[in-house]
């Protein structure tokens, strides 16, 4: 189990590569990977990503445990950015590994929803007319219900 | 004394990112109150608590949450990471 | 929207790189790797994966159309390998770029329910004591029914 | 003349991958029927149809399916991708 929150880029082949290389038995690996998508105006310059240092690796790392104790892991790893992000920048990733895909797939969905909505981040889309808070999506909230 | 810090837009709305203070309050709702009622700058980042959130000791909690023994509150919006 | 069948070897790191680079306007990238998992006895020597060369494409480039049609997706991409592997080789590998992660991921997951149950591919264990045919899990066949 | 695939122990036990035939079957089920009753490696490889699966013209069918105009029907096991 690996968390990690780092302001720096990230490989994500290079990061899913090596997950899976050290996943003994594994016979399934999900990986998720967020990319900052330009906004609807088409003019997005930069995402900045505020967090709360402390708290993050708290709730990633009682995220990831969750993961592990509700489905037949064998490892999961959480990257996340935070600071300055330019336009097709890789946000943040997961990666689950199971015997069988069931399993990786569910917990990845479950980290996935949990760190949209329960991980201390917040997203800022920064444009030539000013700088605007990302407003959380209904859709996520109602994801974690499934949980 | 306890360590309040405040993110996004509730930290822009307040002009600061944490501040240590002296309170008798006994709940989050309570010092919420009384910083209100100090200030406009908190009036305005807290008129609607129904778009904050509060961690307590870097734990998502709630207005209720009582205050002893705590070092640390959190306050800020719908987090938005993924 | 990417179909290789092929004996070789493939990256699953450098493919998924590739796959996101080209996903324009992706916010979500999905990716399932399946690995060559050494058997119950823990003495798996090779997989052999035998499959039906014509079939095999149309059915894997019908899946992959469906996925696109069915959600919202930008791309996807669809690998398996046939021919002689060895444990912990990666066997095939599937990836969906969207939007938002809700379709990302149900789209990898639909692609895998086909692609386990309906895609001609046949594999077979090779261990120490001979050779056996791999039989179908009641759970693959069961998990059609979702979609 | 039809074109028939066999793949994984159904073409080990029939013991070749494919052959062509010329057969006044009208669908996969009569051209079973034929075959089992012509030699016993069929009848081996055919005993249980629950446990097998037809393509028609490389599309996946049933028993059920017709002949006429068909080119190339395989018969196989479920199959174990992914």
């Amino acid at each position: 189990m690996r968390i990690i929150v780092q302001p720096d880029p990230f490989d994500m082949g290079a990061e899913a590569t090596a997950f899976t290389a050290t996943a003994k038995g594994a016979g399934a690996i999900v990986t998720f990977t967020g990319i900052t998508r330009d906004n609807a105006a088409g003019d997005l310059q930069a995402m900045e990503i505020e967090h709360y240092p402390g708290m993050t690796e708290r709730a990633l790392n009682d995220m990831a445990h969750q993961a592990m104790t509700r489905w037949q892991l064998i490892d999961c790893l959480v990257i996340h950015r935070h600071g300055r992000l330019l336009p097709n920048d890789p946000i943040m990733m997961v990666a689950t590994a199971a015997r069988h895909r069931a399993d990786a797939f569910a917990a990845a969905e479950f980290l996935m929803d949990y760190l949209k909505s329960r991980a201390p981040f917040w997203k800022r889309e920064i444009t030539a007319s000013g700088t605007d808070w990302v407003a959380p999506r209904d859709e996520d909230e109602a994801a974690l219900k499934r949980w | 004394m306890i360590d309040i810090l405040y993110f996004a837009w509730v930290r822009e709305r307040i002009g600061l990112p944490r501040e240590r203070l002296e309170t008798n309050a006994a709940t989050v709702a309570d010092l919420i109150a009384e910083l209100s009622a100090h200030e406009d700058r908190y009036a305005a980042a807290f008129a609607d608590l129904s778009a904050l959130r509060v961690a307590v000791d870097q734990e998502l909690s709630d207005f209720n949450a009582p205050l002893t023994g705590v070092r640390e509150i959190a306050i800020f919006p719908p987090m938005t990471g993924g």
